[in-house]
Parts: C-alpha cells; structure tokens; sequence
C-alpha cells in the first residue's frame, strides 16, 4: 500500500470537512474521489498535503505514519501535488514555476532531466517558458500546474479538480493527458474530481464522497452505472 | 490647593486626551490608520494663535477656527485615504505629518524655526484664564469632547464607522457609503485634534514646530492603543499614563524611554486591545468574566 | 394571471481580460418566487450576483429593477433600493455583538446625507432588531460576539441582516454550503418560511438537491451562459445540464 | 547663485552619493517588507546597532573587511530576533499592532544604543585613504566613490541573489502563495528568517558605510532614515529590488537638487513625503509595483 488514510476527520475553519473518512491508493493505480461541489474532496488533498490538520486520524505513506509532517517534508517524500484552482505563482516564468515545483531535488543533472521530462509532454509549456505564469490560457496554466506537480518525479500526484473552470475541449486534453500519465509513465495517481464522467473514464477505482462521508466505494467500471452517483449530484 | 506641577501635568493630561480621543474615532471606530494626529494638533494650534496674536481675535473664535481649520484639512487626508491600501495609508500620514511640521518650521508666519510666542490665554467676563482654571476649562471641554464621542458611539455615525472597520462591503450591503464615512472618520478626528491644539497653544503661550513632530503622533497614537482604541475613558487613561509614566520614572531619567518603549512592546504583545477596550482581559476581569454586557442596549 | 417582473436582466456581461465569467445572460425575476440559479464550479454565478448587486461592473448589458436601470450603481445604493444579498463567504462584523450586526443594517436608510446624527437607541430599531433575531432562531445569542459563532449560526446571521434592510428581494449565494445536514434543514425551513411571506428570492446554489427542492422555477448557469430554464424536476433531466455537472456522455 | 556645468554635475555626485545611502537602507528593508508585509520601522535601528558593531569592531581589530562581517552579522542577529519574537507571531493582529511594536522597537534599540555607548556622536575614523579626486571642477571622495562602489556592487548582488538562487526563487514563491510554496517543499519559516538575516545584514553593513562616508555615527543616526526609506521603499513599490534602487537614486538625486535650487522652500523630508504622496495619487501601488 502506497498511500493509506485512516479514519481522517477534519475542521475547516468551523466546518466538520470531513467524517472518519478512509482510503487507500496502490502503486501504479489512479484513484478517482468524486462528489458534489463542498463534499470535502479538497480538504482530503490538502489533509494529505498537510495543509490542513486532521481532528483525528492517521496518513501512512509507504507505511510511514505522516500525520504530523509539515508540508514540505512530504514534498521531499516526493508527494506532487496539483492544487485546486492551479494556484500557480503568477508572477514567475513558466520555468521558474517548473523549478520551484523541483525544489526538494537538490541534484542539477536531475533538475535539468526532469525539466526535459515536463516539456516533453507539454511542448507547449517549453515554448512559452520565459513567459510570466499570469499570461497563460486556463488549459495550459492546467498544465504547467501539473507539470509542477511533476516535477519531483512524484510517487503520487495528487490532483485536485483539474477540469475546474476549463471548456469542455480543454477538459478533454487535460484527462488525454492524465490518461498517458496513467498508460506511459506509470505514475500513481490520486485524482479529486468533480466531473464524474472524465474521472471514471481514467480511473481504477473510485471513491464517492457526500457531506465528508465516503458514500460509495468501487471499481470504476461497476460506478459508472450506479444510480447513487446521479442521485448525489443531482437529486431526483 | 494642588501645586502649579500637578496642574501643569493635569492639564496636558486633558488637552492630550482630545487629541487621543479624535484617533480613536478615526482608527479605533472606523479603522482607518492614521499616524499623523500631532500634524493636526498643530494645524490648530497655529490656527488658533495666529487669528488671536496677529488678529487680535478672542480665543473663542480661535478656538473654533482651529477645530474648522483641522477639520478640513482632514477631509482632504481623507479624500486622499480613500485610493489608499493600509500601509500606503500608514505611511502617507507619516508623510503628511513630515510635510506640515517642514511648513511649519520653514515659513516664518507660521513661527518658523523661533515658534510663536506670547499667545495670550483665553479671557473669560474679563479674566485671564490660566494655572487651575485653565486646568478647568480643559477638563469641561474634555467632557463636551468625550459627550460628542459619546453620541457617536450612539447614533448611526457610530455604526457606520465600526461597519467599514470591520468590514467595508458587508458595510455596503447595509447601505453605507464607505468613502463617505472614511471622510468623516478622518474630519472628525482632525477637529477634535484641533480642539486640543487650541487649547495646547494657549496653555503653553508659546509653540514651536517641534511640538507637532511625528513623535507626537506616536506619543497620541501610544495613548489611544494603551487605554483601548474604542473605548472613551479609554483615552483619557491613556493620556494619563503615558503622560504620568515619564514622571514616575524620572529618578532613572536615563531610561525612561527604554522602559516606556518595553511598556507599549508588552502591552501590545500580550494586551493588544488596551487597558479598557472592548474584549480587554482586564474588563473581562472587572466585569467577572460576563463579556458583551455592555453593548446590551 | 399576468406575473409582475420585479428584476431582469438583458444580454449582461462581464468579462475579466479575456475570461468571460458571464456572457450574455437573460433572467426575469417575478415578484414573489423563489428562483434558483444553479451551475457548477466556475459557472459565474457569483460573477452574476456581484453584477446585480453592484459589487461588480458589467462589460456591457442592463439590470432592470422595478423599471430602473440600475447597473453600474455602487452596492450600498442598491442595498437601499431593496435588494439584499449574503455572502458565499460570510462576512460578519466579526467584533461586534449579532445584535449590532443586525442593528447596524437596520439603520440603513440613515446613512443617508446627515440623518447620521439619529441615534440608534430607539425603541422601533430595537425591536426590529431582536424580532429578526427571532425570525432566524439567533435570539439566544444577541450578546455573542459574531465572530465567535458557528458558521451555521452566521449564515442565520447574514440572512437577519439582509432581512433588515426591509429587501424586495433576497439574493442568496450559497447559502447551504459548508453545513452540516441539520443546519441545512434548518435553513431550507427559514428559506420557505420567508417565501410564504411573499418575499422574492433569488437563490444561488451549488447544492443542486437542495435547489431543486426549494425553487419554483430555476435557471442553469455553464460556462457564464443560461443553458437551460424551467421547473425544476425538468431542468435536472435535461441533457446538457447532465453533461455540465457529470461531464459528456453521462445522460446516456 | 551661478549655475554652471560643474555646479550642477557636483550636485549629482552628491544626489548621487545620498540615492547610496538610502538605497543601502531601503534594500534590506525592501526584502523585508516583502517577505513579510510588515512595515519594519526598527530596519532603522538595526542599521543603528550594525553602525556601533562595525565601529567597536574596528576599534578592535583595526581592519575595515572584519568590521563590516561583524556589523552584518550583529545586525543579523539583531533582525532574526525581532523577526521571531515579535513579528511572527503577530501576523493574525490587526496591522497597526505589528506596525506600532517595530515603532516601539526602533525607539528601544536607539536608547539602549545610547544608554550604553553614549547619546553623544562617535567619530569613525579608519585608516581608508580620505583623499578628495578632482576632474574639470568636480570634487569626489574617495568615501564617496567607496560608498557608491559597494552599494552598487550589493545592490547587484542582491539582485542576483534573487534572480538566479534557490532562495531567491523560494522568496518569491512563498511571497506570492506561501500555501502551495510549503507544498513544494520549501521550507518557509527558513526562508523567513534567511530573508530578515539578508536585510538586516545589508541594513548593518549600511550603518558602517554611513558612518564612514560621514566619519561619525550617532544613536539617532536612524531618525531621519527610518521614514525616508519608507519614502523609498513607496516610490519602488514594495517589496522591489530594482524599484528601491532606482526609487533611492530618484530621492537621492532629487533631494540635492531641491535642496541647492529650492532649499528655503520645504525641508528634505517634507519635499520626499510630497513627491510620494503625489505619486500615490496617481499611482497607488508605486513606480514598479503590481496593480491588483
């Protein structure tokens, strides 16, 4: 097990975010947590980030216990993450960008292969790189987001909402591009999503979250035709 | 009777109260930042002696004058203010405070780098009003001062000012104009600061621009935050401590500033709203503990 | 029978560089409905809301209330016109007691030219004060400090609030979200309870559910356009709001 | 009053040398304000205490290079102390708290400066040359040129610092989202006080530079400079190393023509103050800063 959260329960301000939520991520898979909007999908990623501290529960990462860890530590386990609105840093190059997201490697060669690595995927990020992060168009910002998070040479990228606010054609390209991550380079993937169509399109298995409860546990195949996931998102 | 020290000491306590008590409406109601109240001090001070050195003019009309005077020049501050953000705000007060003390001391109708001397005390049914009664006149136009606060703080003018400092667009919802009553805030304080420079160059017959400096502003400022910035006795507690501190420190002359320095580090470290403003441990304390009694209308 | 328009909106716009957050929306609010405006993430709902209550200029278009143009209006003249609205964040004054809160925007139409100088500490401003802290059940806890309170208490809060400038019309924005089930049950009650007083209410939700549930009529926000209008239970089975909240491909 | 080309051009050189010394003073500050948005009044008391190390050092070790490490490594010091005690965990207060503590803080370091080594001047000697140079009429210092030579060569320096160095590039991450910084493995308090002991180093070494140009230092060298470097640090938009540079260069040169054309009109400060609060007006977020 790569990844294992346990019993997670957390405040977000005075909000109970999430309820004694449990789950776990193997190496190689892509795990897809869905829900409506405000179900307590992000604050499971930044739980896992450290950017919030649980109430109560315990994150084990290859068996280390990390709860307590400050955010940065976990960067330097090599946790990508690809935060909820892209939240990039507006006023740096794309490059620099890419390099702060490869400030825990310490080794230049590596830095530069990895760097090569990101533009490989994106060509379009290499031709914009000396350009300010503010300019980009929401698909690429979405992709130099992920780049970022790529750039340690994750053992697990945690995606939150990556399709948020992007045209349905952009949406496209974005999950195009989880799904190679998935296929050729083999990385484990923990993908919080709201739209559940694409999220199920990519994902082994997924996870539905409601009110900070996980409500649903399967495969994602077996999802796809499971009423519940309609019912949550639309009522009826 | 008290020795002429006491009244001396009593009497600054008062005129400086005003002074606090125009800041507080200014940033402790409305939260605007202003760290130049001793330039409006000044400008009424200056104000009042001119109109009754040169003029001939009573002290009365002088006395309004400055208020007016302050006032308007702080409309502007205020108009100026409202494209601010809070440390170009901060550091433009600063800025204005260094502007008027430069006119002050560059232009000699205003005293120049001598001051103005020989401003005569008020003259009451044919008196001079100076030592004790002086001392009295301060303290009822204190009570007028801290009576208007007082109004304020119980008309719609006050909630207007703690809505924008709390929050200015939640204020927006409730039909508050922001800028409007940032204007205000800032003319109301100015006037009130002009009062008590009036009342300054009259008691002390003689002003140079070295009574107006940014260190005055801090002086005022370290008033108002120490007795509780939304907090009307607050101010004149205030007033009176970091006036009296020096004094109960003088036999270690030395380091006075360095323990007055510690005080405000360590009041505003552990007791950031002040001896008696709103939520203080200490008024928790008196109170027992029951907290919000007091806006119980 | 003929329904009133109360608020409408023509071809309104708002454009941040080149993001259009809303693009050309068309709404009629009648007077006395409750009205949802539904929409995923990055919809323009809020966008919207900002427009029509004036925290926002649009980039082109009209806001017509009772037959006044009122866009481009700064917001506190809109609060006074009538149009009351909360926050998606709430934004209570956090230091003040939940009576000064509510007193505060009861005085709302003393802030106009010098009526300022009217004091507060009158019997008719008191009593309304603590009769709207009646209406959303918060009379418990006039005295609390705001700022100390549960979020669920300060969305009552904010609702007390708009309430007390004496609206024509209520603008909620996500007023569910964040809450537990109890409270939303709470506030669904109060949101009915003031719908059978007659008061219109314009209610923007991410929480679909629950907006199907309250709302008379609704609108589906995508992508800064309307896609989709009419009776609720029609609306959530329309195909392209399937897609615009499950993704492509899910209605089948 | 006879303006000549010389006239003027020995103007500049003064504008020149003063924009040294407030820039010296504004860099530190710059970088300070940045990384934390704190308006750091008590940069002018570090600057104070990093004055009165260089000298003491000097005094003792007789060389220029020792006395400089010392003055920035006490003023270090001195900055990161402050930094963690008192700013840090103010950062939640409303902002006039943290704004009056460094007020109070500058206040203290200045008495306790003169409580222990006198309220009197100190001369500053060294045994540096103090030959004056002169070329078709115009006079320059060797202290002018040493002074201009090392805040420029700093001010590079810096520059570079945070363009092409891993700190640099963590600074200007965690300023703009300190929230995803942390999540990108960097370590921000580190880089907090990495930030403090760089300006507050550049604030000392500025003391002892000043001290030399003038060839004295006195507890209350800080007065003048502490609000002038906010003019500064205004006029570059915070939290710019280029904008405090060119912000010091524009005061420095301006302040001496002001003062040899119009010097009966307004004192320095008042003049710097107006060309702000103009600039303000029309520009709300500074010369080089970001408009939101």
């Amino acid at each position: 097990m790569l990844l294992r959260v346990e019993n997670l329960t957390t405040y977000y301000g005075k909000i109970m975010a999430l309820d004694n939520v449990s789950i776990d991520i193997s190496e190689g898979e892509v795990v897809a947590v869905i829900g409506r909007n405000g179900a307590g999908k992000t604050t499971l990623l930044r739980s896992i980030m450290g950017l919030v501290k649980p109430a109560k529960g315990r994150i084990l990462f290859r068996g280390e216990d990390i709860t307590g860890k400050p955010p940065w530590i976990r960067a330097k386990l090599r946790i990508g993450y690809v935060p909820e609105g892209r939240r990039l840093f507006p006023y740096l190059t794309v490059e620099e960008n890419l390099l702060v997201g490869a400030y825990t490697l310490k080794d230049k060669e590596e830095i530069y292969r990895r760097l090569e690595a990101v533009y490989r995927l994106f060509p379009r990020l290499e031709e914009r790189r000396s350009q300010l992060a503010r300019t980009l168009s929401g698909g690429e910002a979405q992709m130099l987001a992920i780049g970022r998070g790529l750039m340690v040479n994750p053992r697990i990228l945690l995606m939150d909402e990556p399709s948020m606010g992007l045209a349905p054609k952009i949406v496209d390209e974005v999950f195009d591009t989880i799904s190679s991550l998935k296929e050729e380079e083999k990385v484990t993937i923990l993908l919080v999503e709201q739209n559940a169509r694409k999220a199920l399109e990519v994902a082994d298995r997924v996870y539905l979250l409601d009110t900070g409860r996980v409500v649903l546990h399967a495969r994602a195949d077996e999802a796809r035709n499971d009423l519940r996931v309609r019912k949550i998102y639309l009522g009826g | 009777m008290i020795g002429m020290y006491y009244i001396t000491l009593l009497t600054e306590i008062g005129i400086y109260s005003i002074a606090a008590l125009g800041l507080n409406i200014t940033m402790g109601y409305a939260g605007q930042v202003n760290l130049g109240q001793a330039a409006f001090v000044g400008i009424g001070a200056i104000t009042s002696a001119l109109l009754t050195l040169d003029l001939h003019l009573s002290f009365w009309i002088g006395f309004l004058a400055a208020g007016l005077m302050s006032l308007l020049i702080g409309v502007l501050l205020g108009a100026v203010s409202i494209r601010l953000k809070h440390d170009f705000l901060a550091i433009t007060t600063i800025g204005f405070n260094f502007i008027v003390v430069g006119v002050f001391e560059y232009y000699s109708v205003f005293g120049g780098t001598t001051g103005l001397i020989g401003i005569p005390p008020p003259r009451i049914l044919g008196h001079s009003v100076w030592g004790f009664n002086f001392m009295v006149l301060v303290y009822i136009i204190l009570a007028l001062a801290a009576a208007g606060t007082w109004w304020i703080e119980k008309s719609w003018l006050g909630r207007a000012f703690q809505a924008i400092r709390e929050d200015e667009e939640a204020a927006q919802t409730m039909g508050i104009d922001p800028r409007k009553y940032k204007i205000l805030a800032f003319a109301i304080g100015a006037a009130l600061a002009g009062f008590s420079g009036s009342l300054l160059a009259h008691f002390k017959t003689s002003i140079t621009y070295q009574n107006f400096g940014f260190d005055k502003s801090i002086e005022i400022l370290t008033m108002s935050i120490l007795g509780g910035m939304d907090s009307i006795p607050g101010a004149i507690t205030g007033a009176a401590v970091v006036k009296l501190l020096p004094e109960v420190f003088r036999p270690f002359v030395e380091y006075r500033l360095v323990v007055y320095s510690i005080v405000i580090v360590l009041v505003l470290v552990f007791m950031p709203q002040g001896i008696l403003g709103r939520n203080s441990p200490l008024l928790e304390w008196l109170r027992g503990g029951s907290s919000g009694e007091r806006s119980n209308p | 029978m003929e329904r009133e328009v109360i608020l409408e909106t023509k071809d309104l716009a708002k454009h941040f560089g080149g993001v259009r957050a809303v693009d050309g929306v068309d709404i009629k609010v009648y007077r006395g409905e409750l009205l949802g405006i539904i929409g995923p993430n990055g919809a323009g709902k809020t966008t919207f809301f900002n427009l029509v209550t004036g925290f926002l200029k649009p980039t082109r278009g009209k806001i017509i209330y009772e037959g006044r143009e009122i866009q481009g209006l700064p917001p506190y003249r809109i609060a006074r016109m009538g149009i009351a609205r909360t926050f998606q964040i709430v934004r209570p004054l956090k230091n003040l007691t939940v009576f000064e809160n509510v007193l505060t925007a009861c005085g709302y139409r003393d802030y106009w030219g010098f009526s300022f100088v009217k004091p507060w500490d009158r019997e008719d401003y008191l009593d309304k004060a603590e009769r709207l802290l009646r209406e959303v059940g918060l009379e418990d806890y006039a005295y609390k400090q705001a700022g100390t309170l549960p979020l669920g208490h300060l969305r009552r809060l904010e609702i007390a609030r708009a309430l007390a400038i004496d609206p024509k019309i209520l603008l909620l924005d996500e007023s569910m979200s964040g809450m537990s089930v109890e409270e939303i049950e709470e506030i669904k009650a109060l949101i009915r309870r003031l719908r059978g007083k007659g008061l219109t209410i314009l209610l923007v939700e991410h929480n679909v559910p629950v907006a199907v549930e309250l709302s008379d009529r609704m609108y589906v926000l995508n992508f800064g356009r309307i896609i989709a209008e009419g009776k609720p239970e029609e609306v959530v089975r329309n195909k392209s709001v399937i897609e615009a909240y499950l993704g492509a491909g899910y209605a089948a | 009053m006879e303006i000549t080309a010389a006239f003027l051009a020995q103007e500049l050189i003064t504008g020149l040398t003063l924009g040294a010394v407030y820039i010296a003073i504004a860099l530190g500050l710059t970088i300070v304000y940045g990384i934390l948005e704190i308006l750091h009044i008590a940069h002018a008391g570090v600057y104070v205490v990093g004055a009165y190390v260089g000298l003491v050092s000097y005094v003792a070790t007789h060389s220029v290079l020792l006395a400089f490490l010392a003055a920035a490594a006490g003023s270090a010091l001195v900055g990161v102390v402050i930094e963690r005690l008192f700013y840090l965990p103010m950062l939640d207060k409303p902002r006039h708290i943290p704004l009056m503590i460094s007020i109070a803080l500058f206040i203290l370091i200045e008495e306790m400066v003169a409580n222990t080594a006198g309220h009197y001047p100190k001369a500053f000697q060294t045994s540096l040359p103090s030959s004056v140079y002169s070329c078709c009429g115009v006079l320059i210092s060797f202290q002018q040129i040493l002074l201009m030579a090392l805040v420029y060569a700093l001010s590079l320096a810096i520059w570079l610092i945070f363009e092409k160095t891993r700190l640099g590039l963590a600074s200007k991450a965690l300023i703009q989202d300190l929230e995803v910084a942390e999540a990108m493995g960097i370590e921000t308090n580190k880089i907090v006080d990495l930030n403090f002991i760089l300006g507050s180093a550049l604030a000392g070494i500025a003391g002892m530079l000043v001290g030399i140009y003038y060839g004295k230092i006195s507890p209350h060298m800080g007065d003048v400079v502490a609000y002038e470097s906010l003019v500064v640090i205004v006029l570059g938009g915070f939290g710019s190393i280029v904008g405090a540079v060119v912000g010091g260069l524009i005061l420095g040169v301006a302040e001496a023509f002001l003062a040899a054309f119009f010097s009966n009109i307004l004192p320095r400060d008042a003049f710097a103050f107006i060309v702000m609060i103009v600039l303000l007006i029309f520009r709300p977020q500074g010369l080089f800063g970001r408009a939101e």
